[in-house]
Formats: C-alpha cells, structure tokens, sequence
C-alpha cells in the first residue's frame, strides 16, 4: 500500500465537519484563500461554526457566503474591516455574530503555537492596550509582556499551489501567509490546490508544508479569483 | 480651526522628509494609505527594503495591468510586485521579522498621539474593531514614525497629554511628521526638530495639546 | 543473574514486532543504536514515513559508498538516503512535529523505566550529561515505544516501581519492548501484553521490580 | 548605492567579535557546522567566549579546537558526548568549563524565540526532570509546563550553501538545521557560503533565511569535511 492523501472532489474531503467545529481558513485577504473549500463547507450546512482566519470575508462568495448563510457563531480575526464586507457587518451591527479580535502577528504565533506544542508564549504586543485586558502580564529584562495562548482547531481549510500524494505543499508567492501555520494547528488539515506533483519531482528543500501536518488534498485546478468574481456579482451558493 | 487642515507642507513633502530619514540599506515598513507615498521619495543613491507583514520582503511598485496577480499583493491586498532579492515567508515567519526587532522603521497614520508616545489608530470604538499587524509593528519596528495630519478634519489636536482612544501601543512611537512639523517623542515629552516655515511656536503650539519643547 | 541478559527474544525479534505495530502511513522517529534495526522490518504493503530531528522527513536507508553525503545525516549523525517525497526543515520546525504531537510513534532505548511511565535514558549522572532530543521525543510523541533489555547487564531489573537514575520524562512511556515481554504501560502499572514463549509469569516477574499485571 | 553583504575573507567578516562575547555556532554534529568561521574565531584570539550550539566538537578542528584553544568559558548545547569530542571532554572533567545542558527542541525554540521577540514560552519538555529544576511551572488544561526563556547572541557564525548580495541564503539538506533559527537570534549574523548567487536568480520562494536576518557573508567554496579531516589528523591552528 502506498500513502496517498489525494482525494476526488471537494465533497471527499469535507465529508468530517460537524456542527460547532473550530475551522482555520487560511489567506490574507483573498490570496491563499481556499474558496473552493470554503464552498464545499456551505454545502454541509454545517453551523454553529467558530472561524479562525486573518479577516472576515467579501462579497457573498468564500468567506462572505459561509457567513451569510448563518452557519458561523464566532470570527476570531484580525481584521474584520474591509469595504466589500457585507455579511459580517450587517450580522456584527444586529450582535448576531461574535468577534474576537487578536493582533495579526499574536494570531499567526498563537496558530503556531498550537502545532508546536506550545501552549503559550510572551509578547509585547498588545501590551497596554484593550486587548491585553484580563491576561497575565509578565516582566521580563523590565519590560511588561502578555501571555497568549495557542489557538487550535478542529479543521484548516487550507489553499496551496501544489502538492503530492504526501500532501507536501508548496504555495505561490503571498499566497503562503496564515496556510502553513494553520497546517499545523488543526486536527484534521484539508487542501486545495491548483496541481499534483509526482512525489519524484518535488524538491525536498522547497516544500513549504512537509505533508506530516497535512491530512486530505483535492485538486482545484481554477480557483475562482475572489475579487473578480465579487465585481462580477457572483455569490455562493 | 479646520482652515489649518490644508496648511503646511503636502502629504509628498512630508513623505520626502521621511524618506530622506532612512539610511542606505534599512529594512522598512509602511503602513496602507499615506505611508505608502514615502517610497517614492527614496533618493536613488540609497537602496531600501520594503517589508509587507503579508510575508513579503523586497517589495516592488504596484503592479501594472500586465503584471497584476492577485497572489502577490501587499497588507492593503493590493497586486504589487517584488524586486530582485526578494522573498516569500509565512506570517509567523514574517512577525519574527517585526517583533523580533529586524524592522528598522515603521511609518504608520495615527488618530491620537500622547506625549509619552502612545499612539491610537486602530478603532474609535465604534463600529467594527480592526488592528491588522499595527500592535506587532509598534512594538517591534525600531523606529516607529507617525505621519499623520497635525489635527483631525475639524481641527481638533491630535497630539495630546493622553490618548482618549483605545490604544494600539505604550510608549512606542519615535518621531511624528505632520503637515507643521517634525516632533521627537523623548522621556520630557514631544521636542521639536523641525516647523512648517510659514508658522511659528505660539501657532504650532496653540494647535498642539500637549506641551512642546521648543529648544 | 547475567545469564538472562542473552535469554528471550532476538533484537531483530523485538524489532520485527514494534515495527508490526505501526498502522500504514505512519509517522515514526527512531532512537539511535537499536531502536534503528527496526525499520528493516516494517511490512512491505504498507509505508512509514521516518522523521530525524535533524530537520529531515522521509529518511531513507543508511547511505552507501556512492551516495555519501556528509550534509546529509540522521540524528545519529551518519549519512543516510532521502525517499521521494522526502524533505528538509530546520531545527525549529522539526521539533514543532515533535512536540506539536505529530509523530505517531518513537521507539527509544531505557536505562530505568518505572511502572508510572517515567523513563530514565539519558544520564546515569557521571561523566558529560547529553540529552539531545530525548526529551522533546517522549513528551510529543503520540505512543512512546522503549526498546531494550529486560534487565540491565548485571542483571539488575530496568523495570521499576521508581526511577532511580534522573529523569528524561516523567509519565511519558506508552509501552516496553524487552526480549522478555511486552508491557503496557497502563493507570494500574505494567501490564503483560506478550511473553517470551519459553519462560513463565513467575520468571517474568523476578526479574522485574515493578508489579506487573498478568491478566 | 547597492547593498552589498558579500565580504571578502573570513578575518574580515569577523573584525567586531570581542572578548567575553555570546557566539552562536550552526551545525548539527558536522552538517552546517561554519568550521572555517570558527577558525577565523579562533585567529581573533577572542577568549571567555559562550558558545551555544548543539553539540561540544569533534577533535581538533572547528569547535573542538577553539574549546582546546581555551577560548572558551561557557558551552550551552543539548549533547557534548561523543567519541571524537576531546578537547571539551577534558577541560569539563577538570571542572576548567561550564556546560549548560539543554533539550534539542527546547534549544532551536529559545533561538527562535530571541529572534521573534518572545522572551519566553511554555513546553511540557523536560517537566518532572532535573532540568527544569528552578524553573517556573505552569498548568495549561490540566497539564504541568516549564517556562523556557529566549537565548540570544552577540554573534551568529553560520554555514549556508548559496547567499546574494543582500544575504539571502539556501542551505544544504540537513545542514539546515540550527543555521535558520540563529540567523533570526544574533546581533549580527556572519555567513559562509559555498558560492554566491546573483539575485536576479535567486528564487523568491526557495530562500531559508531572508537577507533580514544576515550580516556579512564571505565565499568559502571547499569548506573542510570535519570527519574526514579528522580521520585524516588534521588540527588548527
């Protein structure tokens, strides 16, 4: 038998989430964002979901669509803002969504963490502001740090650019950002990407997620290009 | 007072000032909106690095239409390009780079900015709250530079004893750049460097909460 | 009671039955010396991927002549092969995957085991104390298997109700692997999983300090 | 003016070292070990030195001949056995140098942490065992943790396979290994290189160790071998 973590369709690979789950969504924005997957999960009809991603989505595609079909309870972001957000908005103003929002280098080091096996660590950052609040402070060399906890998941929905049938990935250009960290961070770990490598052509110094952190891959080879897609009035489902 | 809104040197003359700043070789982030004009201001005999907290080091222009890639973008998510020496990284990989202390200059917009140098610009607390990487950069950037406007639109000061805003870090910002001038943040509070030439003291402090020290 | 040192099961009979143990697809670290015979044994139908905390993943077999390479090396810090699908990682990141809770399963050797789980390996408090990564390998990896002689070279029993040597863990040993047994390390103590076919309960439990639970 | 981080000898990429200074040294066993840095370190005459790598040296070469050297106070590494290691094997056993023994993962973490601002983070390593004595514990969801501290460095002496002009490097297989942490964690960062890339062909997703992070770098294109070497009697200086 030979390992292969390559599935069909986005179907196959979402057939594990329930109801309540913690689910990373990796990009920055919509680079790195697994539409596609995000998709497949509106098709569960999975709710009460609590979302750990960089921002809160877009239009009423990815992101934007899963909220506004009600399936999300919490966003923990750092970044829920943005001029084509309307789903998250309109839910946040009526206190129908919850928000926590963590500093995005805090967010990044707390999804590390959790793959790293390390349940919290000091930083500066936040120190002396709201959200410091309620969180113990340390001295160190003088200075006062926060502790942050690691933030893990049930599942990362997760964009590369290629992977084999190891799930090793690689990702393009800015693309990369929050999918290698939430790779680590969740229990069970899902991928799109735009193409299969044969496992003899991947080069071991250039994969960026070795596929010991991954669990199932599918192959989009289109993804749907958010911003285009949101100026062409497209929306899910 | 919102007549003094259009007064002083131009948001380009203030980017020029801010560029001229940097030495040869340093390593810079800039923040979305205003910031970003500072990089055209670079004098060609010096070569800077562009740090984008996306996981983008060796940041180039904006891209033109034929060079437009989504997944190349930059913090404000818009199609840039990168530079020769350039590299990709992941975000815990690129908030070493900002909290460990390798950025030597941040150039941030600030709402409120106190005399100790705390700096408020991430929510008015209405409406939706957003920080982004703005807490990561001013504490771990080097130099933390505030280029702001020296009032709000209706004239209000916007350098104070203390922030009335949440704030987005203690202590933190080095220096501020505003249309009437240049002010050092320093254990006795905000000293003056430089002033808008068609102004003086009594009019720039009148404008200033916060005390100055003029020598 | 040297004797028993050379009674019971072959090394290469202890490591043909861990490597039956480990489900296909595995990620496994193997210790050095012993432990590493037993990857000569794992099933040809399914495949284990091996991980050397040396930044590499999807070790394969010791190098040859030809294909020595001295910036290619295991965590034994010999030359070794890399696997299609193989890959390098620094440090850091190599023992996220350990710590983090990634690897399946590591198999180590034991000076003391106790009936707790605690493992003592890696000092016996003279000469250089080194600890190298044993430490990390038993607090992250999901099943920590110990490799080793029932007893020590006197004949003294390694299972113990405590740990006299100092620590590498504590409560950290899922099960044991010697020639003459194979226990699970359970909340009651050891536990008989298999005996060596040629001696009996009573035999097995003279030789060992710890109570063990025959049924 | 362009950047440039190319030097070119090794005595003039080691001109700021001082006495007394914390020096961080790459490598695993040989792998990645910047044995002619520390011959350079060696010719500075520099002593009560603090070395943090991973191991102690082998024979009369690299480390082991800047301990033998007497260059040397303090060692802090995870395994200073083996069977080559000579020089620091007698000058422990007179009690004539410190060692400060730390875990393989909780050594590259502290690294990596001094190089992320985190001036400490919490591991289940080492918990219940002589070497986490003195230190704080701390319960995470039921579970013990010791505080480990960021470990950082005047000086990063580093072995990478290619750099460019702005100190982006690649490595070498396992010769990867400590050399990416500790770029991260040293005031100044000094780098031999097998050879020299020109940066319009450096690939922006294949850098290991962005520029940021590195000083000065100098060619050493035939790097010695440190078993061979060894093998072969050779010694320095």
């Amino acid at each position: 038998m030979k390992i292969n973590k390559l599935f069909n369709s986005v179907n196959d690979v979402m057939s594990d989430v329930f109801d309540g789950a913690v689910i990373m969504l990796g990009g920055f924005g919509e680079a790195g964002s697994p539409v596609e997957l995000i998709h497949g999960l509106i098709d569960t009809k999975c709710k009460d979901l609590t979302i750990i991603a960089n921002n809160a989505g877009n239009g009423k595609i990815g992101l934007g669509a899963l909220i506004g079909e009600n399936q999300v309870k919490k966003v923990i972001c750092s970044f829920a803002r943005s001029p084509k957000n309307i789903t998250f908005k309109e839910l946040y103003e009526n206190n129908k969504i919850e928000l926590e929002v963590v500093p995005q280098g805090t967010l990044a080091e707390r999804i590390r963490s959790a793959g790293a096996g390390i349940p919290g660590f000091y930083t500066q950052t936040s120190v002396g502001t709201p959200l410091a609040e309620g969180k113990e402070i340390k001295i160190f060399d003088g200075k006062e740090y926060v502790l942050e906890k690691a933030l893990k998941a049930d599942f990362a929905l997760i964009k590369a650019e290629t992977s084999d049938r190891y799930g090793n990935l690689t990702y393009n250009k800015t693309a990369r950002n929050f999918n290698p960290v939430m790779c680590m961070a969740a229990n069970q770990t899902i991928v799109q990407v735009k193409r299969i490598e044969k496992e003899e052509n991947t080069d071991p110094e250039k994969i960026i997620t070795p596929g010991i952190f991954v669990n199932k891959v599918t192959v989009v080879n289109e993804p749907i290009i958010e911003s285009i897609a949101i100026d062409n009035g497209e929306t899910y489902p | 007072m919102n007549e003094f809104i259009n007064l002083g040197w131009t948001k380009d003359e203030i980017a020029k000032k801010i560029a001229n700043e940097f030495p040869h070789g340093s390593y810079v982030n800039l923040g979305i909106g205003m910031p970003e004009l500072v990089s055209k201001f670079v004098d060609e005999n010096k070569e800077i690095i562009y740090h984008s907290e996306n996981g983008l080091l060796g940041m180039g222009p904006p891209a033109n239409e034929n060079e437009l890639d989504f997944e190349l973008i930059n913090a404000g998510k818009k199609p840039v390009t990168i530079l020769p020496g350039g590299s990709y990284c992941h975000h815990a990989d690129s908030f070493s780079m900002i909290r460990g202390g390798h950025i030597d200059y941040c150039v941030l917009g600030a709402m409120e900015v106190s005399q100790g140098g705390d700096l408020a610009n991430w929510t008015t607390g209405k409406g939706i709250p957003a920080v982004g990487g703005a807490m990561d950069l001013v504490v771990g950037a080097k130099n933390v530079f505030v280029m702001s406007q020296h009032t709000t639109k209706d004239g209000s000061p916007k350098l104070l004893k203390n922030c009335s805003l949440p704030l987005t870090g203690k202590s933190v910002v080095t220096r501020v750049y505003s249309n009437l001038a240049i002010l050092d943040v320093t254990p006795d509070g905000f000293k003056l460097k430089e002033i808008y030439e068609k102004i003086d003291f009594d009019f720039l402090q009148k404008v200033t909460e916060a005390k100055i020290i003029f020598n």
